[in-house]
């Protein structure tokens, strides 16, 4: 998710990265973030649900100038062979064009592949959803649940965008059980994850960083914590090293952040 | 199935020359050069707008114009049934259709060597996508400051139970026995998209075709509030910030 | 489908575009074309069916120096969930590089796509095959038309060589129902739709263009017609616009040709 | 499944040494540089060749040779069931080979940096295809005017029942005991096609050689007279314009 | 499922905090400029390295560092059911969190517009694949005379019927609760790897990150054990050379 | 499997490349080779089985400094719809970027391609295994054997070894019929096929060529026999010819070699 640099003005922007990061990293020594933020402190999230009427669920998340849409469909298929009483989670990210002039058409980037799969994990092994209650007919039929996460404008931090996104869709999303004759449902929900990622600028942890933030970043941490504030999935990010007590400290204000977050914009 | 009853309405109780509601919003995202949100009845498209930038990589140049590049995309959950990512046959087609449309309208030529990237949306879908894309996608470059000689503006007609209606909705456009997509420069009714499908007679087209202008012309007027409403409300934080 | 330019040589290519262009707007606006014929005037097709017997069934189209070889294949496969009792129609068209200096293989292009579609479109909604007819048993097995084109030599107007090679090739096309224990039996034939493109050069519309025209025209306007004059299906191309002169004017060419083509070439 | 009968004759009425039915004409397409069309049997091949021209991408330019790529593809409906389009493996091993057996006779050396493209279109196939297409293939770089040594040509001999025969059809294909693909250079007789399955004593080997060897001398008379039917046709039409 | 008896042991008879058997080789290959393998449980994981070399295509250089570039790829055959040849989704985002993990320890700054490649693939599988890998990618980067700050190393925790525990076996990883690689760099005790997932309160997350830490500076010395056996043989081969 | 020549390099390389051809072509012609072999003597490959125990079977091979590993799963399918009573064999290769500076990640090249096929055929063609016999239900499910072949470092000869492995791998194979209530039995091996391959170089046959002698090799020529000396596949690959008395010269040293490695390394 870094900036690309064309080979033309190669220099030139290595120049002015380095300014960059300098500038941060002085800052941020001095206990301040860019915009004012203390190193704690989320850009304030803004959730709107339902915003796709024909999903079976939908969010469209608001953090800073991030803004992703994560859509849910649900439907009938076979179950996994290792796992006939289970339904299916599968969770998919597109780095559209539209978000970034980084942002290139095609296959999915190993960024993208990245970001789906930590979203995933932090709801998959949080337990969130109870996908033994997803089973139409043992060993043939279960429903599958898919997380589409659209990234329409990035301003930093899609993995807490996103993985917000995909639990408010997921807390309102409708299993479309008249399919077969009984009545819609909610999906089964047993616990609400919620994930914050740091920038490590200098020795300090930066939670929900911005794209100024993420771009001269030495590491990234994301830390997803359930309602009981046990962790429940972790992933650095990046070419560089965090100390065991960044970790800790990242996963203290992760715990914080996440009962904040999970009652202020989930109501939960 | 019957589309239309016998006081003469549609299935969505409209008339057959009546559109469905439209909200045209501009400069909606931060990170694209221009961009605009459109919702045309159920249909949701969001464009972003990149460029004129260095056509990349470099055989793709053009010495004596700028490319136009649209690329249509659907959500995955923007239909009914969830569509795999990527782009599939359907969308590669109206991808071209819309560059080609634009492209009749932008002065390409300002900007050799260049690439006007336009990234179309469908978050929802409800039929007419191709045409509420391109409506949007003019009103984005403007937003991204691009020269134009006239926006482009369309409008779908088509016949449902041997009668010509304006703007198909899905019901209409999966039972009704043709859709007509068109699209216009408003200032001198040149035709830029065009595509057909089902059954008319060559009076049935003539009208099909006057009804979707008489639409465009109108749905051209949208475009221009909306693209004032963000002006005038830039010029409202100005004059705050002057009045500060 | 248009020439591609060298980065070595591209300017030289653009000066002799340029001038290609002028000189045939020049004469068209003097009323004649390139090769002598009238605006709506075509090459005069020429169909060769039977060309590959191995298929079920196969036309040869020559349009000037074009040249398209349709080959149909009918299989049994499962009919789509939304359509159990419709037998399937599928159309693809290689552009191989055997046909042009400019065409390169690999997937299709966007060109080849667009061609495929306009082919398919003007057979499917004129309704010339009566798909209901072709189910062996609902919603479990149909018949699967697949028409393949492929181009072997190019110089101009694929659509309309396409268009009718597979109209041709459909008419001779047997169902090979002796694999499931019945007789063999032609495709059922409800309508015969020909296909008439025009190049916009100047602010004519030149019925039948042949490869220079194509490379100079300003729009592309393709008009499918039926036996009884209605239109079924069209596709305006390439960036410039058209009149609604023009369209009416080439939509009345269009069904004056398709009437001539059907009787003299198809003798329907 | 019996192959040969009492009279020793095999299923389609050839003896053991008796080729298909062989045409080639030259020349037979427009764009291409040289262009050829064999019918073998029920095979019914389609070559065009392009180059030299410059290699692109870059980076595969070879400073001291012409690369000779061909591009062996079944058409999807040549088969019996349609084939997918695109390349499959056997498909990219078959256009190796024939592109490393055309090497052996192109000048190469004569034109560094560039690529020499030959398309082989199977329009319909019938066993045989490789060889029918590198036979045409080389009768289609001498149309392009590509110096070569002497021209390549080939064909099958195989074994069936027990015995060694010439050029196996489709059903000796499926049901015959081995299948030896090659291809010569009739100058020299140096071989620059060979595969070969199934199983063969090294005695019915070497007689499966000569009987191939025989044959390609044969064919290759087939192909000077379809250059020269070409060279004699265009003669005729120079002097019918110097008689107008 | 029971993973820990009365006894407190595991299902393999280990102890909480005991490892599975480890085994380090280094300068396996030839081709490669660095390589190792190792054998850790029924792991199996060879590593190549090649580099620094001139990055391709050139729009991948970084004017200031290095690309550490690792591909982790799992053969068809390392699994009980066998995977289709080709990355998926979880050996891109392996190969991710890899090298991102060595570059933390590689001088990257003393090689700008290179790419250093390390290629690690499982020969056999069975939980904990990605550390195996890491740890065998530093020695071969060390083999391949590449400058690092340190070598790379890393163990994974876990917790299963609730207790945490080192090292997790393949029904451990099935079965238990939480999995947590995680590798450092010894000398400072930096964290450069670290995934989780699963169920950890603070205190066991903090156990785990305590036990792994341990573990990892034994398997340095492993690391370091291995690299002096390729330097002896190599000294005890020239001494014979010189002796001869 | 050539040698990529870098575009900067390229002319430096070029002279590199023609004085080794002329040297090696000059050796040859004085009848030794450049590691001390004669022209008919192999590498003396080594062989080590079950390298993999959770594969059906294994083995790595060594010939040189080049080193495979095979490796065999078995698991239940569907047969072809044209083989009903047969089992399936299907075999890939993998050219590891690791094994090689020359080869490179993504899909399968030509080479690996044609490697794999080579492989499959002297196997298939051979009739080494009795398909037949992997029938579980007829038309229904078959037994699917999975041959696949890792290149792990790359010296010359790739079939050869590539072949020996899978044979050596398959000869050990169990197929796991405990899966479905049977008890697990070795392939059914009807043949034991040694595949040979040799250099062209001047106008001598190299066997078993190594990476230097490949590299400048004019054409290249494999052959596979069976235990009674029958011929059961060939290949010539490369851009040069061989004439009759080369290809029975290596014909006739295949069958002898064969014989030796059948017995001296797979102990048959």
């Amino acid at each position: 998710m870094k900036r690309k640099v064309s080979a033309v003005s190669k220099s030139a922007d290595e120049i002015v990265y380095g300014l960059k990061r300098e500038y941060l990293e002085k800052i941020c020594s001095e206990g301040s973030r860019i915009d004012g933020r203390k190193f704690d402190e989320t850009r304030g999230a803004t959730v709107n649900t339902n915003f796709v009427p024909r999903a079976e669920g939908s969010a469209e998340v608001r953090l800073g100038d991030t803004r992703v849409l994560v859509g849910i469909k649900i439907e009938q298929g076979e179950p996994f062979p290792d796992t006939p009483k289970s339904g299916i989670l599968t969770t998919n990210a597109e780095l559209l064009p539209m978000a970034s002039p980084t942002f290139e058409p095609g296959p999915p980037s190993p960024d993208a592949i990245e970001l789906a799969r930590v979203v995933d994990r932090g709801i998959r092994e949080s337990k969130m959803i109870d996908l033994d209650k997803l089973v139409i007919k043992e060993g043939e039929k279960v429903w599958v649940v898919f997380i589409d996460m659209h990234i329409l404008d990035y301003d930093g931090n899609l993995i807490d965008a996103c993985s917000l996104g995909a639990v408010a869709a997921l807390l309102e999303a409708k299993v479309p059980a008249s399919q077969i004759g009984a009545e819609d449902f909610p999906l089964p929900i047993n616990h609400i994850p919620i994930t914050i990622t740091f920038s490590k600028i200098g020795s300090n942890m930066l939670a929900d960083p911005n794209l100024e933030e993420e771009e001269v970043e030495y590491a990234r941490l994301s830390v997803a914590t359930n309602e009981n504030g046990d962790v429940v999935a972790m992933q650095k990010g990046e070419g560089g090293s965090i100390t065991q007590e960044e970790l800790f400290s990242a996963v203290d204000t992760s715990i914080k952040l996440g009962k904040d977050i999970r009652k202020r914009v989930l109501g939960k | 199935m019957k589309l239309i009853n016998e006081e003469g309405l549609r299935t969505d109780g409209r008339k057959f020359n009546e559109l469905r509601p439209i909200k045209i919003e501009v400069g909606v995202l931060n990170r694209a050069d221009g961009s605009s949100y459109i919702e045309w009845g159920g249909n949701k498209v969001l464009v972003a707008v990149y460029g004129p930038r260095e056509a990349f990589p470099k055989h793709t140049q053009n010495a004596s114009r700028a490319n136009v590049n649209a690329r249509y995309n659907m959500a995955a959950f923007s239909v009914d049934e969830r569509k795999r990512p990527g782009p599939d046959r359907r969308a590669v087609e109206i991808s071209k259709v819309i560059g080609e449309a634009l492209r009749c309208a932008v002065f390409t030529e300002q900007f050799p060597r260049t690439t006007i990237d336009v990234y179309i949306e469908v978050l929802q879908a409800d039929a007419g996508t191709r045409i509420a894309g391109l409506t949007a996608a003019s009103v984005a470059l403007v937003d991204a400051g691009i020269p134009m000689k006239d926006m482009v503006v369309g409008c779908a007609a088509g016949k449902i139970d041997g009668k010509v209606v304006l703007d198909l909705n899905k019901e209409e456009d999966n039972f009704g026995q043709a859709d007509l997509p068109m699209a216009i420069i408003p200032r001198t009714q040149e035709i830029v998209l065009l595509q057909m499908d089902g059954n008319m007679s060559r009076d049935e087209l003539e009208e099909a075709v006057e009804l979707s202008k008489k639409a465009s012309m109108y749905i051209a007027d949208l475009q221009k509030q909306a693209l004032l409403a963000k002006y005038k409300s830039q010029e409202n934080e100005k004059e705050g910030e002057r009045g500060e």
